[in-house]
């Protein structure tokens, strides 16, 4: 039976081989016209309206302290917002923590305003706190669109967050077995009509980070990293990631890193 | 019912205060117009836009793709050769079919492009009032199911 | 000094490379990490249905999070051990039924839905099928993780071999790889018996779109 | 009070290309909220588009125009000119604001 089975298999292998040739033609056109949808839409991306409102945020007296945000130290020296969202996660000296670009901002908001970052971390995405969070991320990584990612692992700390994050991508749990690597660990690879970048390459992992946050358009809204990374582990049927948690940034770490000497796209354009 | 006609009432209220402050000219406020955008189908659509049945105009072009990558967000667009005053997209699988009309003054091009919904794969109606006579195209846009899908 | 030093070492490995006693280094599964394990831990907490015992992995979770020593060499009986484990808990079906109706399967096969957070207990999970794999060839929208499944019997037949066959690799894709990226769909009952029945015959109904 | 909106208008050969986005919910009536109630529609009605106090472009949008609607045309005119848009919304919402022709 064994045997009898492989010969079968091979033969459906061939037949296989043979349909795919076919219908290699109907993906192709159909991944095309995908391209020149999304060409269509990348005039006016609603991001816009997101960083309008965060630059307003960033400049407007707020909290305990009734204080701005100018004087945030995002990695550059403080007040320096342009291109710092382009070196970002990275070990900073204050916190003596890795950070990136949201629990970075929710040091500032602490530390400058006065504000608890537990109400951030406890609230909704698109609501209250993270709202205005939100809209300050538009604002900030607008400043970096351009610049090529340059991420740093010089500091043990941001080499071992990278390795932590390393190892949390290849993690499989959950019900349906999934890691990060299950859909982003192979080229050329989609899921329904979407293309799956391989994170574990400079190129794909470029793809990824450096086009979010990004504005989704089957939501109609702005998602920020954390977000991103929220949905996906919801997506892997793991249980909810605590914002700006180790294992949030230990991956964005990783990532940042992969795909350094790529350019930031920020704020994107997605599905 | 009751809920729409008082928001209809206050509707005329608002325009009527602009319109009698000047902020807008009566003539420049095209009413919103409540019927056509509540006609259900193309063909109700068509009637309450006094198009009949338009003729179908290769000077009509309609910009939108083949295939959307999500329904929330369909690219549509307009452009023709012909002198436009005014132009509509509809939707005839939506619910309510017209998704949007424009009015186009002396000065403006023939051209607009805007974004819409669609609920499934449909076709989409471009149409333009020129000379007082209406010109339509059409194409079909489907629409994909996209992502993980939860 | 140090520029002799690379010199050195590029000898040797040249050396070695020349000789042909280039191997995979010996590898070995990678270590327990109480840093990452704490990590893990502090990271994540419960919400809705997804309860934190959900990243508590079992044999094959864990021996797959190690891909690079997974696919090793070394692996290669751990390998055959966790596909036997995985075959031994594949069930057939209980009233000898394996084909269902495939309009139903079509339906599971669409539906990427369930077992999320923000799913309720009583959501139907859906197979998610076409996330992965080319099915009835009407679908345009599906992806490549996995094989193209059009023609699928039309191809393979549909003799008892093939209809056991896709039963077991349905209810469980690890009995035969180790680490495939399809989740093991009976095995967390992620589809009841009906359900995998239905996409049964979504493959193997020579009336399914999927074998016209 | 209404989110401003974006408004573009860069001039090229005697032609004003004018790229707007508004920021709208256009809750679109269809919806069902967590507890399975329909979510009232709600969503930007009329638009209206001003240049150096003419009207360039009147448009009306029902509820199945895209959340955070975008809207493009053109208009004969110069650098400088100073557009006005207003949008109104079926609650009687309303926001203006202004560009200039680059």
């Amino acid at each position: 039976m064994q045997r009898k089975l492989t010969l079968g298999l091979a033969t459906g292998l061939v037949a296989t081989l043979l349909t795919m040739t076919s219908s290699v033609y109907a993906q192709k056109s159909a991944t095309d016209d995908i391209a020149k949808y999304r060409e269509m839409i990348a005039d006016g991306n609603p991001s816009e309206l997101y960083e309008a409102a965060g630059e307003d945020l960033w400049k407007k007296p707020a909290g305990p302290k009734n204080a701005t945000l100018e004087k945030c130290d995002l990695g550059l020296g403080a007040g320096v917002v342009k291109g710092a969202a382009a070196q970002l996660p990275r070990y900073f000296k204050d916190t003596n923590k890795v950070q990136d670009l949201e629990s970075r901002l929710m040091t500032c908001m602490q530390v400058l305003q006065g504000r608890d970052p537990q109400e951030m971390i406890d609230a909704p995405f698109q609501k209250g706190p993270k709202k205005d969070m939100e809209a300050i991320v538009a604002y900030v990584v607008t400043l970096s669109k351009g610049d090529k990612i340059k991420v740093s692992t010089a500091h043990p700390k941001e080499k071992e967050m990278y390795d932590l994050g390393k190892r949390a991508f290849f993690f499989q749990g959950g019900p349906m077995d999934f890691s990060c690597a299950s859909c982003h660990a192979e080229n050329g690879k989609r899921i329904r009509l979407q293309d799956l970048p391989n994170i574990t390459e400079q190129k794909g992992a470029a793809l990824g980070w450096g086009y979010w946050p990004a504005y989704r358009v089957s939501s109609g809204q702005f998602w920020t990293m954390q977000q991103r990374l929220n949905d996906c582990y919801r997506q892997q049927r793991f249980p909810f990631p605590i914002y700006g948690s180790d294992v949030t940034i230990a991956l964005s770490m990783y990532m940042a890193k992969t795909a350094n000497g790529g350019t930031v796209e920020t704020p994107g354009l997605k599905r | 019912m009751n809920q729409q006609r008082r928001s209809l009432l206050k509707y005329s209220a608002v325009f009527g205060l602009m319109a009698s402050t000047g902020l807008i000219s009566v003539a420049q406020a095209q009413e919103w117009n409540k019927a056509a955008f509540e006609g259900k189908s193309l063909d109700d659509v068509f009637k309450i836009l006094g198009a009949g049945s338009p003729d179908k105009s290769s000077a009509v072009t309609l910009n939108a793709p083949d295939i959307a990558e999500n329904g929330a967000v369909v690219p549509v667009g307009i452009t023709t050769t012909l002198k436009a005053e005014q132009m509509a997209i509809l939707v005839e699988k939506n619910p309510s079919a017209l998704a949007a009309q424009f009015f186009i003054p002396a000065g403006t091009d023939s051209f607009v492009t805007t974004r819409i919904k669609m609920g499934q794969t449909s076709n989409v109606y471009a149409l333009v009032k020129a000379d007082g006579k209406w010109n339509m195209t059409v194409k079909e846009v489907k629409v994909t199911l996209g992502g993980c899908g939860g | 000094m140090k520029i002799t030093h690379l010199k050195q070492l590029l000898a040797i490995f040249g050396f070695i490379f020349a000789v042909g006693l280039v191997q995979t280094p010996a590898l070995a599964q990678q270590k327990n990490d109480p840093k990452f394990n704490k990590m893990m831990q502090d990271s994540f907490r419960a919400e809705g249905i997804a309860g934190l015992n959900r990243i508590d992995q079992d044999e094959t979770q864990k021996f797959c999070s190690d891909p690079k020593f997974a696919n090793s060499k070394q692996a290669e009986a751990m390998r055959e051990k966790i596909q036997k484990i995985n075959m031994d808990s594949i069930q057939q079906p209980s009233d000898g039924k394996y084909i269902g109706d495939w309009k139903n399967g079509e339906k599971i096969a669409q539906s990427g839905r369930g077992a999320t957070w923000t799913d309720k207990a009583d959501t139907v999970i859906g197979g998610g099928c076409y996330n992965c794999h080319q099915i009835d060839p009407k679908e345009i929208s599906y992806g490549t993780i996995g094989p193209s499944l059009t023609g699928y019997a039309k191809l393979r037949g549909y003799s008892k071999e093939v209809v056991t066959y896709t039963w077991n690799r349905i209810n469980n894709a690890k009995a035969y790889n180790a680490c495939s990226n399809m989740p093991r769909i009976a095995h967390f009952k992620l589809l009841n018996e009906q359900q995998i029945q239905d996409v049964m015959a979504l493959l193997l109904d020579p009336e399914s779109p999927v074998n016209k | 009070m209404a989110d401003p909106m974006r408004v573009r208008a860069a001039e090229n050969g005697g032609t004003v290309d004018v790229k707007i986005l508004m920021k709208h919910d256009m809750e679109s009536g269809q919806r069902k909220d967590a507890a399975g109630k329909t979510i009232p529609a709600w969503f930007i009605s009329t638009i209206n588009v001003k240049a150096n106090g003419k009207d360039v472009f009147n448009g009306q949008f029902g509820p199945a125009v895209s959340k955070d609607p975008f809207l493009n045309f053109k208009y004969k005119g110069a650098k400088g000119d100073k557009i006005a848009v207003t949008w109104i919304d079926s609650k009687g919402d309303k926001r203006t604001d202004e560009a200039t022709a680059s």
